[in-house]
Order: C-alpha cells, then structure tokens, then sequence
C-alpha cells in the first residue's frame, strides 16, 4: 500500500502544477482548471491524511473525509458563478485572456 | 523715595510722552525734555552737593533666590558722572533747540535725547553689572535713533545699522564677561564682585587666566562702546547725527562709559580702598592676570595714535572732532590698561567738557555755513563768528594740553601713567598723540577760523543766536576751569590729581608737544587754501583711516554674506533637498513601486501571489 | 471657566460656520477669552484650583478631558494664547468672501492652542495640538501667498510626521510608566528606569522638536509662515510652536536620566537653530522669510535653557524653567506683533521684497515705530520682553558654572549662542533699514500710516512686550 | 433562542425575498431594499435575545459554532454593516441601474445578495472549527463574486469580478491545502483540540507551520495584508461602490473575526507563537508600508480608499503581533484592540463611501478632482468630508485616532517588553501614518484649495445626509468621549 508520504506528494505536486497553471496559462477558462487541480490537491491531501489519521475507535478519522465534501461543493459553487462571471466577460469584451484585463491598474 | 529716582523718572517719562503724545507738538515736546533734563541737572548737583552715597533698589526679576536687581549706587564717582552728563546734556538740549528749530521730527529727536538721558542715567548710577548691561544697550538703542534721526538719508541710516552692530559685537564680548564674571564670583553686583575679590585670596591659574578672559570680554563691551580699535568704525560714521547729539553722546557721554564702566569694574579690586588699608592698593588688583592689563593699554595707545594719524587728514569738520574723539578715547583706554583709573577718569572728565564745547562749536559753524562740513569750504570765520571762534579756539586750547587749561592737567596725568606705569614703549606713542593732536586741531582752527572765505557759504556765515552761544560759553568756562584742583576734587576723589612738577619730563614733552604740533600746523596750513600734505601715499592711508573700513566691508561680506548665502544654498540643498527631501522622494518612489506592483494584470499577480506565498512559507517554516 | 476658554473659539467658530457675522463673531470671542484669560491667570495666585474641570472619557487608560492651570508654565502659555488670539483676529487681510474660513479656521487653531495648554491629562494635551492642524492646512493652502500650496503641504507632512514620532514617544513613556491614567499627577509621579529613558527621550526631542521646529528638522516652518495669512503665522508661530517646549518641559523630570544621553547632541543641534539658520536668515531677502527664519532661529535659546537643565542632572537649575518660560512667552508675543506688521507692510506696499521696499517710515510712521520696537525686541532689546528671556536664559546657561573646573558643554553652547544675538540683529536692522529708512521706494508712493483700529491688536501686542519687558517680575512671580 | 438561528432567518429571508423578486412587481426594486434593510435590523434587534453558549441548552452545531461575547460583536458589526451597504445601494441604485438592464428589473438581486453575504460573515464570527470556517469564508467569497461583477454592462466590474474570481479562488485553494495540512498534522479540525495538541508536536513542527503559514496567507486574502492584498485596489476599484464599502469594512472585518479565532490556539502554545508573531510582524510592515506609500500618488479617490483599507489592515495586523490575548487595568486586549479600531474604522470608511457615492451622484468621478471646489459648491458636504479624512488620517480629537492609539500602544508595550524586532514594524507604521496624512489631505486639499470646474450646487438626498451628519457627529463626539465605542468593543 502506498504510504503517506507518496500521497502527499502526489497532491504536494497536484497543488502545484495547479499552481504553476494558474500562474502560466492566459486563458481564463484553464487558470479557472487548474485553481479547480489545487482544490483536488487539497482534497487528496485530506483524504489522504484522514486515511492514515486513526482515531481513538481504530477507524480512520472522518472529519476530513467530511471536509472533502464541502470543498467539493463550495467548488461546484463556485464553478457555477465563476462560469456565469467569465461568460458574462465574455459577452462584454470577445476575450477571456488575461492580459486583456488590465484597465484597473496602478 | 529717594529722590535720585527722578533722575530715572524724568527723562524716560519726557521720552514717552514726547514721542506718544506729543509727536504733533513738537515744540512742546523740545520744551518738556529740556525741562527734563534741566531738573535732572539740578538734582544730580544737589546730590553732588549733598555728598552723601546713597542706594537703592528692587527686584526685577527674580527666579528663587536669585534676583536681578535694578537699582541705584550713587557713589561719588557715580555722582561726579551725572554732573558730567546731565550738565552736557542740559547744555546740549538747549543748544538743540534753535539748532533742530526747522526739523519737521523734532518730537522725536527730543524724545531720543531723553531717552538719552535716562539709559546714560542708569549705566552711571547702575549698582550691578546686570543693570549695566540693560542701560547699555538702551544707550546703544538711544544713539542708533539718534544718529539715524534722517533715515531718508542712505548714509545716516546705514551708519545707524552700522554703530548699533558694531557695538552688539562688543556687547557679545560683555555679556560673557559678565557671565564668567557672575560664574567667577558668584554675583553680577559691585559690591559683591568686590566683596569676593578681597576675601578670595589666591587663585588657581585656571581661575587667574579665567578671570584675565572674563575682563577682557568685559572690555569688549568697552571697546564697542568707545569705539576702540578694532571697533573703532562706527564713531566717525556717526557724525551723520544731527550736532548735538554728536557733542553729547559721542564726544562727552557715551562713548566715556566704556571707560566708566571698566573703570568702576576694577574699582571692585581695589580693596584696598575699601577697607581702608592704602598699602593693600594693588593687592586685589593684582588678581587680574597682566596680560588682561597689557592688552586693554596696547589697545588704547594703538587705537590713540592711528586715529590721531587719520584725524590729520580729514576734511569734514566733524570727522577731525570724530578722529580725536577715538584718539582721546584710545588715551584713556590705555591709562585704565596701565592701572590708572584716576588719570583716566579725571582726563574724561575734563575731556567730556572741552570735546562737547568742540562739536557744539562746529555745530554752530556748521549751521551757520549752511550746513556745509568741508573745513575747505570755510575760511575766515573768526571775523563772521567772533564768539563762536573763541569758545572753539579755547576748547582746542585745552584738548591740545596747553597750559593751564583743563586738559593740560589731564593730559599730565595721561602722560604721567605711561611714563610711570608703562615706560618708553608708552610713553613715546603717548607723546607723539599729544604732538598729532595739537596739529591736527591747529589744522582745523587755522583751515575754519582764518584765512579768506572759501565758499558762499562761508562768506554769509553770521553769529549764532544766544541760545546757541550761551551754552558754548557755559562749556568754555568749564573747559578751562574743570582742571583745578577746586572743581575736579568736588567732583569726586577720583578726580584727585598730584601737584603739576614743572620740571618733569611728562611737563617738558607736554609743553614741548604743543609746541611742535602748533609750528607744524602753522607752517603747512595757516592762510593756505588746499592741503599740501596730501596727495602722498601716507595721507592717502591716513585720509582712508588705514583701509579698516575697506577690509571690514570685505569681510563681512566674504565671512557673513557670503557663509549666509552657502549656508542657506546648504540648508534648501542637504536639509531641504537630500535630507528630508531624500525621504520623501524615497517614500514616493517606494509608493511607485508598490503602485506598480498593481499592474493590473492577473498573471502578474498570480505570480506575485505564488512568489509571496513561497516567501512566507519559507520564512515561516526556515527561519522564524 | 477653564472650559469656557477652550470652547468659545470652538463654539465661535460653528457660530460662524452656521451664518453669524464671521469677523464681529471672531472678534468678541477673542476679546472675551482675552478677559476670561486675564481674570484665570490673576485669579490662579490666590486659588491654583480656579476652574479645573474634569470629565472622564475614557476607562483604559484612565482619560479625562481635564483642565486646569497645572502650574504657572500653563498660565504663562494661557496668557500668551489669548493675548495673541485676540490680536489674531483683528489682523490680516481676509479676502472679501472667505470670511467664514479665514475666522473660523483662526479660531480653531486658538482651541486647538489654549486646549493643549490647558489640559493636564497627557492624551487632550497631545490630542489637542493635533486639533489646530487641519486649519492650517486649509487656511494656509487656501488663503496663503506665493508658494502656499507648496508651503502648506510641507507643514503638514512634518508636523503630522513630528506628531507621530511624538505619539511614539508618548506612549512608550506612559508604557514605561506602567500607570493607569493619563493625567500629569499620576505620570509624573511615576518614573522610568532608566534604559528606556534613552529611547523615550530620543522620540520626544525628535518629536516635540520637529514641531519647535529644532534642527534640522526646521525647514517646514520658515515657508509656511511666510505663506501663511497673518492670523495664522502669528498663532502658529507665537503660540503653537511653544507647544512642543511646553511638553518637553512638562515631561522633562520623567526623563531627565535619558535627557543626559543627548545632552550633546541636542546642544549641536540647538547651535543648529541659532548659528546655521542665523545664517539662513542672513541671506533672506524677503521680510516675511526672514521673520519665518528668525523664530525658527530664536528657538534654539529656548532649547539652551532646556539643554542647562539637562546638564544640571541632579543639582538642579532653578534658573532654567523660568527662563525658557519667559522667553517662550516673549518670543510668542514678539514674533506674532512681527508677522502682523509685516503684513500691513505687505497691505501698504503690495510686497514683501527686501529690494522692492523703502522709506516706508516717512509714510508710515507708526507703522515704522512698531516695527522697530518689535524688532528690537525680538533682537533683545532690554524693556522689552524677549530680554527678560534671553538674559535668564544666558544666566541659566551659567548657573552651575564651575570655574575651577572650566567650561562646560552648556556654557561653551551659550557663549557661541551669543553671537545669535548679534547675528540677529544684523538681519533685523537690515531689514528694517531696507524697508522703513533711505529714500521712498516706488513700493510705498501710495502707503499709508496705521490705522486707529489697525493699531489695536499691535498696541496689545507691544503692551505685553513692555510690561514683561520692563518688570519681568509680572511673569516670573506666576512661575515660582 | 440558539444563535445560529439568526443566520438561518438571514439565509430564509434572502430566499423569499429571491422568490418576491423573481414573482412580484417588477417596475421599481427599491422596495426590496427596504424590505431586506428592515428584514436585516429586525435580526440584529434580535441578537440581543440570544442567550450564550456557555449558558444555552440546546447542543446543535457545538463543535463548529461558539456563540460569546467576541461573536456577538462581529454578528453585530456584521449586520450593521449590511445594513449600512444596502442603504448606500439604495442610494447608488442610478448607477445599478445604468449598468445591469437599463431598467430598475436589474437591480433587485442586488438588495438581497448581501443578506447571504451577512449571513456569512456572522457564521464567520462564530466558526470555530476549520471545516466551518472554510464553509463560512467560501459563503461570503462566492456572494461577492457575483456583487462585484453585478455591474454586468460595465467593463469595470466584470474586470473586477474576474480578478477576484481568479484570485479569490487560488486563496481558497490555498486555504484548503492548509487546512488540510494543518488536518493531517494535528488530526482534528476542531480549533480547540488544536490548542491542546500543538504543544506535543515538538517534532513537526515544519509541517505545522507550513500549514499555518497557508492558512495566514488565505486570512491575509480576505483582510488585505502583503502579499495577498494585490487584489483590492483592483477590485474596490471595478466593483459597484456599495459593495466596495461592504468588501472593505463587512468583509475585511469577518476576516479579522476568523483570523483572532484561528491565531489563538497557534499563539497559544510556544511551539508556534514565536514564527507566527513574526510571520504577523513582518506582514504589518510590509502592508502598512505597500498601503501607505502606494496611496501616495493615488488620482481615484475609491482606488485611494482601496489603499487606505490595505494599510488599516495593517495596523490591525500590528495590533495582532502584539498579540496580548489579556487586558490589564490600563492597556487592551488584542481582540479589544481589534474590536475597537473596527468600529471607528467601520463609521469612517462607510462615511467615506456614503461621502463618494454622493459626490459621484452629481459629477459621475470618482477621482479625487471630482472633489475639486466641494467647499464652494457645499460647504457642509465639505466639512463632513473633512472631519471623515481627518478621522481616516488619525487626527486626534477624532475617533479615527483612538484605534491607531490603541494599536501603537499596544505594539510599543510589546515592544519594550521583550519583543524589541517589533520597534521596525512600528517605525514602519509611523511613516505609514505620517504617508497617511498627506494622502487623506490630498482630498481636503482639493475641496479647498482647488477651483471647481463646474461651481454648482452639489445635492445630498435625506438618507445620506442624515447619515453623514450623523457619522462626522459621531466621529467628532467619540473624538472627545470614546468610553462609549471602548464599553462595545469590550463588551462581555
């Protein structure tokens, strides 16, 4: 069986690449993914910690299981608005590039 | 109360109300300062009359236990001074008011003359050195207004600025001095400076020396005052006063209290006197180092003889007057360095009559010339103004020491303490003055007095009025009499001189000084019309006052204006510019920055997001 | 009645902002608190308790809106306060149609004066300074002269920089204190040890001396006063400055220990004020720079009477206080006659350029005669007030000379002070002489003598000066 | 009557007030506004009935939900502040209206968001579980995504909205992944468990801190500390005015709520206090700093205000680096600290915003030269003006001046008691405060020193002025007599 530590760097590396996308890309619709990526890191990280936690019983400790389901739901959330947002921009300006948005400066 | 505190009532409140009140009445405001000083004379000789030392005096200001005090000390030297002051100044004001008679400020000059006349009141009768100070600069205040009194005039206004400054650099001098003196003793009043001095013993040589510094800063005040040299510029500049006022304050009143006032100053050391042990009389003296003692004798006789050289070639009336002023001055300066208080205030006694009589002489002449100062520009006047000559004739008499006057008395005197005290190094300076002086004054006589008419001006000179002449009447008759032993020992002991010997070198040079000094003058200028002696390059040295006033504006303007304008260029530039304007353009710039940071663009701050997390983990995790 | 005299300006001044007639409004305030002033400062010597007032305003720390006449510096601060209030609000030239501004803003800077000086709580003595600030800043940005804007902004960001490294200060004083309650009774019985009194008395000299405007914190003030409309430069310059020596007073025996640590340092400075700046002002070629300049150099002999009591240390300087309190008052009153003068001049005229001036005096007699009296007070004349300051301040500089040991710092400092005095009246009688003596400048073809009315807030102003002047006694027996 | 209950009205009244929305009239919406107003004052008329946890029967919700003093204030201060924003879109509703559909139908969402936004705020002031914080934080995070780019027509706000999606979102992320870590260490979520665990971690104390530096970072998003403050000139910039009011006082302070809650257990125990004071330290620096200097130069009176809010963050950020969880007889505690610098900075900035939006009325900038000439054109609105900006400034005598006092106090008692590295954050926050100065006074200085251009009259409606009024009053009053706002902020 894989080990803590291989989950956590696989998520460690999730939360990253996310990062870097997030960082990178232009598109807002693929930085929109890849903050969605670091959201999956976090959860792999809970998940993982929740399997390896025991609790007093001998069962896995839950609460992070728990907390993976609100994150997946805050982050339906807010895809659903995000997606309305990025459209609506969308409509206004023919873009969904970053480096369009830059009359709020300085 | 005592009545001597009239003597400060009456002149400050003639001023206030002349000046305040009066400024449209201005005869009225003539009338009450003349009162004034009228009634001040006749008290100060009922108090000379009453012989008795009074004193008085209340708190000022008072921090503690430490008070400072204004008060009176009418010793008999303070008392033998007012009779001097308030006898000139009476003479003067009276003189003044046909003089000033046309002038649209008469108000105000009456008021100043009073004003005057209070402020000299309290440097005379003053009991501590605090209250010197104070009378000090209100004289100094008193003859800034005087001699300014036509401002509208470029000249008089800048020699107003001039003398005010120019004594405020010896005040400088003063005011430390009467710190390290209050430091040293531990009070400011006369009597307790002398109460220290006879009962501190010895001292250490840091306190010796510290005690020499203190005088001679003490001398300082001194020298701007009576305009010894180095600070000797502003006296002649000061003739731009009306006439008068140069014959009260800067010939007889004013510029004597720098000698008054160092010579109450070594009083306090004469213990001797004071607890009445003769053969103590140099004991306490002797706690001021020699080298303050040399410095203020080589300081006279320098200040003596260069003026005594520039006088030779000037040819404003009231310059020569000025000059001789400074060099009189310089002869008393050096008595007092060479320990003769006695000789110093006895030849200013006497002086303060003759020297008054000299200027109020030249007023008259000059009033009667139409305002015309070039002695070339006279001529002949002894015809036009018999009695104006005279009375000048005997009072250059008497300046000149010829015998039987009163100044040959002082001057025997002066020269008795440079040959006594001082030796050859002094007393041959000393003799030379008294050889420059005769000639010079003869010069001047000869120029005025004889001779034809050199001007219009001249040719429609007619005697003064009576009001001008009574008073140069009054002057010659004291001129000539102030010397005998029957007035001067009135006056005060300190006054008290030794029986003339004839047969005494001081006597012979004496004699011998007039003599040589009248031949010259005689030869180079009786009945000529222009100076032969110019034009070489020792009176053009002499007729610019040995380039002092050259070298001064020199240097103030490369030591004062132009330090002003680095300094001020430095202050707007390191202060202004680098220091705190370093700042605040650094603040702005960081501001810039930072606002730039906000570059609007989401990867940007994605970027700047990641980058300033990873920061603060590592800080977080690694270092803290 | 205390109250009363920080509130009428205050109050005169919403009074004026809600539509009475703005300049009578000014006027009967100032002379009622003038009135009001006079009876507290007489009424104080027979009942220190006249009027103290104390309304609690805050828990933790312990905060009370509290006044009352804490000791005879209060009431010498008081006394200069409403006197040169009073003389405010007859002088400038308001623009027609800002009258509103000019006397409400006037007034509020008063309170802001008068509160400060009155309060004997730390907070609303503090607060209080902080409260004439935004007056400044509008009345000097708004109804100024020549580089006002410039000018403005420049006094602003020092004194709101000075004030907060004073508030630093402050706070690390009553933090080091470890009380409770702000009033001056509870922290000054109270002390420090003595390494934080290093530190605290670093911030308050650079506080409090950026709002005295000590070098080289200095060059905010000699362009705002220049800039600023008369009332304002009298009141800033005459009474608010004084605030920050108020306080370095007031506070001093808390850190005295601390003081010592920079005694040197301060001395180099306050030499900084009286020799550099003297200098400064030397080269001014304008009457209102060179008034700006000149009471930023006349601080520094305030701070010589601070320094000797720094040096006394233990022995004590009883000399010291009375002297800088006095001086403090002379100053006030001198320079806010001063700037009020130079502001006729400027009305008569129509310049202030050393240059463009001249002969003023034969137009202007009394304009002249005032100017002179003004300025040879604020040179040190004797009688009039500024000396009774000046020589105490000398004398305080002495007072624990020791001449068996030589010289000391505070003494080598106040013998080269000294010269101030003649550097000062150098630029002085310059000035006077450019603008008032010679021939008629063009300037002054069309100028006109002073005024009946034009002449009261001077003829107040030169009363003081006189009065403490000639019996300095006046002052000095309030601060036994 | 349990507490969350009030969150619970909140949500149900946004709900039907969603339904009238979408079934009733739809000519005006402004009834709306007053109906989710009145609906917002009725619950925080009833915070008061609530009884405390400590004292209340009822179990639900214990583990994730504390109800006490501290709670009740941000609840209130919650409440208030929607309050207060729903009233400033009633007046802004010109400008909704002009950017959504044209018509008034557009703008009716727009009353009734913040009521969602509140209520996730007040569960912030009560989250004491991470699980419940995270869900709180994420409620009022998605309701702002949509009031920022609410302005649907307008190319600012939808900007706006986007850089806050983005960035909002990655916070988040970075809140969840410390979380989470902070999770798998301490293998609870529950805060107070945390507390009493930490102590014994002596050996991961790397990961620990990581996980408590991600979850600082995500705190410092919401309440606008470096580096996570690269948002907020932006967005308070785009976003429809009111809700810049709402993101700066209501969000900015639920922050704060959370962040006190969840630093306690980490300063509690020495293992993590040290890193985390001078994480906290040097944060407050940076931010006054960034804050104070970036403002300097500022044109746009709302971008101005963006600033002002990153440096108030970061004097409050100083007061938390000078963490002191007791009072004593004469100083504050931390989270009365806190407290009180909000309530003074929740009248100034909301007066502020008021202040702008009716200037904007009338001349449609917001840039500082909007302001040139106020005094001329509305002397009183000019005045008020100036009594807000010298409160902002921190002029004594105002209120603004007590929370600075407060937090300067407290630093520098810090700091001469043994945390002598706080001395720089406070030099940096003496200079922040002096920057502060000039830029509040750049606005006054344009009311009266600058002509206007266009000399007339500047109308103020009822509300605004009422408020106003009240609000210069009220800083002005409590300049002099702050017992009142210190009695609330300490209130037990």
């Amino acid at each position: 069986m894989a080990t803590l530590h291989e989950y956590l760097f696989v998520s460690g590396l999730l939360f990253a690449i996310g990062l870097a996308g997030v960082i990178a890309r232009r598109n807002i619709i693929v930085i929109f993914m890849c903050l969605e990526m670091m959201l999956s890191a976090a959860n792999l990280t809970l998940v993982a910690f929740s399997r390896f936690n025991t609790a007093e019983t001998g069962l896995p400790d839950y609460d992070g299981q728990m907390l993976v389901f609100f994150i997946i739901t805050v982050a339906a959330a807010e895809v659903a608005v995000g997606l309305a947002i990025i459209v609506a921009l969308y409509r206004a300006r023919q873009t969904v590039n970053v480096n369009d948005l830059t009359s709020l400066r300085g | 109360m005592d009545i001597t505190w009239l003597l400060f009532l009456l002149p400050i409140a003639s001023a206030a109300i002349g000046w305040l009140l009066l400024n449209k009445q201005h005869t009225l405001a003539a009338y009450l300062s003349t009162a004034s000083v009228i009634a001040t004379f006749v008290i100060s000789v009922s108090m000379l009359l009453a012989g008795k030392d009074t004193q008085a005096s209340f708190n000022w200001a008072s921090v503690g236990d430490f008070h400072v005090k204004i008060g009176f000390m009418a010793d008999q030297m303070a008392r033998g001074m007012m009779i001097v002051v308030t006898g000139v100044g009476m003479l003067v004001h009276v003189f003044s008011l046909p003089y000033m008679k046309k002038d649209a400020a008469k108000a105000r000059y009456f008021a100043c003359l009073s004003l005057f006349m209070f402020s000299m009141t309290g440097i005379v009768l003053s009991d501590n050195f605090l209250m010197t100070f104070m009378f000090w600069e209100l004289v100094g205040l008193s003859s800034y207004l005087l001699i300014g009194h036509w401002y509208q005039k470029e000249s008089a206004a800048d020699a107003a600025k001039k003398a005010f400054l120019t004594n405020r650099i010896g005040d400088f001098g003063f005011m430390i001095g009467i710190l390290m003196i209050w430091g040293i003793a531990g009070s400011v009043s006369f009597a307790g400076i002398a109460d220290w001095a006879s009962h501190v013993g010895t001292l250490t040589p840091l306190m010796t020396a510290t005690l020499g510094a203190a005088t001679l800063c003490i001398f300082c005040g001194a020298i701007g005052k009576s305009a010894q040299m180095p600070l000797h510029v502003w006296l002649p500049d000061a003739m731009e006063g009306p006439t008068p006022v140069s014959a009260l304050i800067h010939a007889a009143t004013m510029v004597a209290a720098g000698i008054f006032m160092m010579v109450r100053f070594f009083t306090c050391f004469e213990t001797g006197e004071a607890h009445g042990a003769p053969e103590a009389d140099h004991a306490a003296v002797s706690l001021i180092p020699s080298f303050a003692w040399t410095t203020i004798a080589v300081i006279g006789i320098v200040t003596s003889l260069a003026a005594a050289f520039m006088a030779t070639q000037q040819d404003d009336i009231k310059k020569i007057l000025a000059y001789s002023t400074l060099s009189q001055l310089g002869y008393m300066v050096m008595a007092v360095g060479l320990q003769g208080s006695e000789a110093s205030m006895f030849h200013l006694y006497t002086h303060a009559w003759f020297k008054a009589l000299l200027f109020l002489g030249s007023g008259a002449v000059i009033y009667a010339c139409h305002h015309e100062q070039n002695i070339w520009k006279m001529g002949g006047l002894l015809k036009k103004m018999p009695i104006t000559a005279i009375t000048f004739l005997i009072a250059t008499l008497a300046l000149a020491g010829f015998p039987m006057t009163a100044g040959f008395f002082s001057k025997e005197q002066i020269l008795h303490v440079a040959n006594h005290q001082g030796g050859m190094l002094f007393f041959i300076p000393t003799v030379l003055v008294a050889i420059l002086t005769t000639f010079y004054m003869f010069r001047l006589v000869f120029v005025v007095f004889f001779g034809k008419n050199r001007s219009e001006n001249a040719e429609h000179a007619h005697e003064v009025g009576p009001l001008m002449f009574i008073p140069l009447i009054a002057l010659t008759v004291m001129a000539v009499i102030a010397g005998y032993e029957g007035i001067a020992g009135q006056m005060a002991p300190l006054f008290h001189h030794e029986k003339v010997n004839f047969g005494s070198i001081e006597f012979l040079s004496s004699i011998g000084a007039f003599i040589v000094g009248l031949v010259l003058a005689f030869v180079f200028y009786f009945n000529k019309d222009e100076d032969k002696l110019s034009g070489n390059v020792l009176s053009k040295v002499f007729a610019n006052k040995f380039y002092i006033d050259e070298f001064y504006a020199k240097l103030v303007r490369v030591f004062q204006d132009a330090v002003a304008a680095v300094v001020h260029f430095f202050d707007e530039i390191l202060i202004g510019g680098i220091l705190v304007g370093g700042l605040s353009r650094s603040a702005a710039g960081f501001g810039a920055l930072f606002r730039r940071l906000h570059s609007g663009n989401l990867q940007g701050y994605a970027t700047l997001f990641g980058a300033g997390a990873l920061l603060i983990i590592y800080l977080t995790v690694f270092v803290f | 009645m205390l109250l009363a005299l920080v509130f009428i300006p205050i109050a005169a001044a919403i009074a004026i902002w809600a539509g009475s007639p703005a300049r009578l409004t000014a006027i009967v305030a100032g002379i009622i608190n003038l009135v009001l002033g006079l009876i507290a400062a007489s009424s104080w010597l027979t009942n220190p308790e006249i009027g103290s007032v104390t309304y609690s305003v805050l828990s933790k720390p312990d905060i009370a809106l509290s006044f009352s006449l804490y000791d005879g510096m209060s009431v010498v601060m008081l006394l200069l306060s409403v006197i040169v209030l009073a003389a405010a609000v007859f002088s400038g030239q308001c623009p027609a149609g800002r009258e509103k501004l000019w006397y409400s803003n006037t007034l509020l800077i008063a309170a802001g004066a008068i509160g400060a000086f009155l309060s004997d709580d730390l907070f609303f003595f503090y607060a209080f300074h902080e409260l004439a600030l935004i007056p400044t800043f509008i009345l000097i940005g708004t109804l100024g002269r020549r580089n006002r804007k410039a000018a403005a902004w420049k006094i602003t960001i020092y004194l709101a920089f000075g004030s907060m490294v004073l508030l630093a200060g402050l706070l690390w004083l009553v933090s080091a204190t470890e009380v409770s309650s702000l009033s001056f009774d509870t922290l000054l019985a109270a002390s420090i040890p003595g390494e934080a009194q290093k530190g605290i008395a670093a911030l308050l000299l650079i506080g409090f001396g950026t709002l005295i405007s000590l070098f080289p914190f200095h060059s905010w003030a000699a362009p705002a006063y220049a800039s600023a409309p008369a009332p304002v430069a009298m009141l800033h310059a005459g009474v608010l400055k004084k605030f920050g020596l108020y306080g370095l007073i007031r506070l001093f025996p808390l850190v005295s220990e601390g003081m010592q640590h920079w005694l040197i340092v301060l001395i180099v400075l306050l030499l900084g004020n009286i020799i550099w700046v003297g200098f400064v002002t030397l080269n001014q070629k304008r009457l209102d720079t060179m008034l700006g300049n000149s009471s930023v150099m006349h601080m520094g002999y305030v701070f010589l009477a601070i320094a000797a009591l720094i040096a006394a240390g233990g022995e004590g300087n009883s000399l010291a206080i009375p002297a800088a309190v006095t001086l403090m008052f002379a100053h006030g009153v001198s320079i806010a006659l001063l700037f009020a003068l130079a502001d006729k001049v400027e009305k008569q005229t129509g310049t202030l350029e050393l240059q463009e001036l001249g002969g003023l005096a034969s137009k202007a007699p009394t304009l002249a005669f005032f100017f002179g009296l003004a300025g040879m007070a604020s040179i040190g004349l004797p009688g009039l007030a500024n000396f009774s300051g000046e020589i105490l301040v000398f004398l305080s500089g002495f007072a624990n000379y020791d001449p068996a040991k030589g010289f000391g710092p505070v003494q080598i400092a106040t013998i080269i002070a000294l010269w101030g005095v003649v550097i000062s009246a150098v630029y002085m009688l310059r000035a006077f002489r450019q603008t008032f003596q010679g021939p008629e400048a063009s300037s002054v073809k069309s100028a006109k003598n002073l005024s009946l009315l034009e002449l009261a807030p001077i003829g107040l102003l030169t009363l003081a000066l006189l009065a403490v002047g000639l019996y300095p006694n006046l002052i000095l027996q309030l601060l036994k | 009557m349990p507490a969350f209950y009030l969150e619970i009205a909140l949500v149900v009244l946004g709900l039907v007030l969603l339904m009238v929305e979408a079934f009733g009239p739809s000519k005006s919406k402004t009834y709306l506004g007053w109906l989710s107003l009145t609906g917002v004052l009725a619950i925080f008329a009833a915070l008061f009935t609530v009884c405390p946890s400590a004292s209340c029967s009822c179990d639900q919700l214990t583990r994730f939900y504390e109800f006490d003093s501290q709670a009740k204030f941000y609840k209130g201060f919650a409440l208030i502040t929607t309050a207060l924003v729903i009233l400033l879109s009633l007046e802004y509703r010109g400008t909704i209206k002009k950017f959504t559909t044209g018509t008034e139908e557009g703008s009716g969402e727009f009353y009734i968001l913040p009521l969602f936004a509140c209520a996730g705020m007040m569960l912030m002031a009560s989250a004491k579980d991470l699980i419940s914080i995270f869900v709180a934080i994420e409620l009022v995070t998605i309701t702002f995504y949509i009031l920022v780019a609410y302005m649907r027509r307008n190319v600012g706000s939808l900007e706006a909205g986007v850089k806050y999606l983005i960035l909002g979102a990655l916070s988040t992320g970075i809140l969840v992944y410390g979380i989470a870590w902070i999770y798998g260490i301490t293998g609870t979520t529950e805060l107070a468990l945390i507390a009493e665990r930490i102590p014994s971690l002596e050996g991961s104390r790397a990961p620990l801190l990581f996980g408590l530096a991600l979850m600082v970072l995500a705190i410092g998003f919401k309440i606008g500390a470096v580096p996570m403050q690269l948002w907020i000139p932006d967005v308070y910039q785009g976003a429809p005015t009111p809700i810049t009011a709402f993101l700066s006082v209501g969000s900015k302070a639920a922050g704060f709520a959370v962040a006190l809650r969840l630093f306690e257990p980490f300063f509690g125990a020495s293992l993590t206090s040290g890193p985390l004071l001078s994480l906290l330290l040097v944060l407050a620096a940076l931010t006054i700093l960034v804050g104070n200097l970036a403002a300097l130069a500022q044109k746009n009176f709302k971008r101005l205000l963006g600033y002002s809010s990153i440096a108030n963050a970061g004097f409050l950020l100083l007061a938390m680096a000078a963490w002191q969880p007791q009072g004593s007889e004469s100083a504050l505690s931390t989270y009365e600290v806190v407290s009180f610098y909000l309530i003074t900075y929740l009248i100034m900035t909301m007066a502020a915003f008021f202040f702008l939006v009716t200037v904007y009325n009338t001349t449609g900038k917001e840039t500082i030269a909007s302001f040139n000439g106020l005094a001329k054109r509305n002397p009183l609105l000019a005045l008020i003006g100036t009594i807000i900006l010298s409160s902002l400034a921190g002029l004594p005598l105002t209120a603004g001046f007590y929370g600075k006092f407060y937090v300067f106090k407290s630093a520098i008692s810090a700091a001469s008691s043994g945390h002598p590295a706080l001395w720089w954050a406070i030099a940096f926050g003496l200079v922040g405060a002096a920057a502060g100065f000039y830029y509040y006074f750049q606005t006054i200085r344009a009311m009266y020193w600058n002509d206007p251009k266009d000399p007339s009259k500047i109308p103020v409606s009822k509300i605004s002025l009422a408020l106003l009024v009240i609000a210069a009053l009220a800083l002005v009053v409590f300049g002099f007599y702050p017992q009142p706002l210190l009695d609330l902020a300490a209130a037990k």
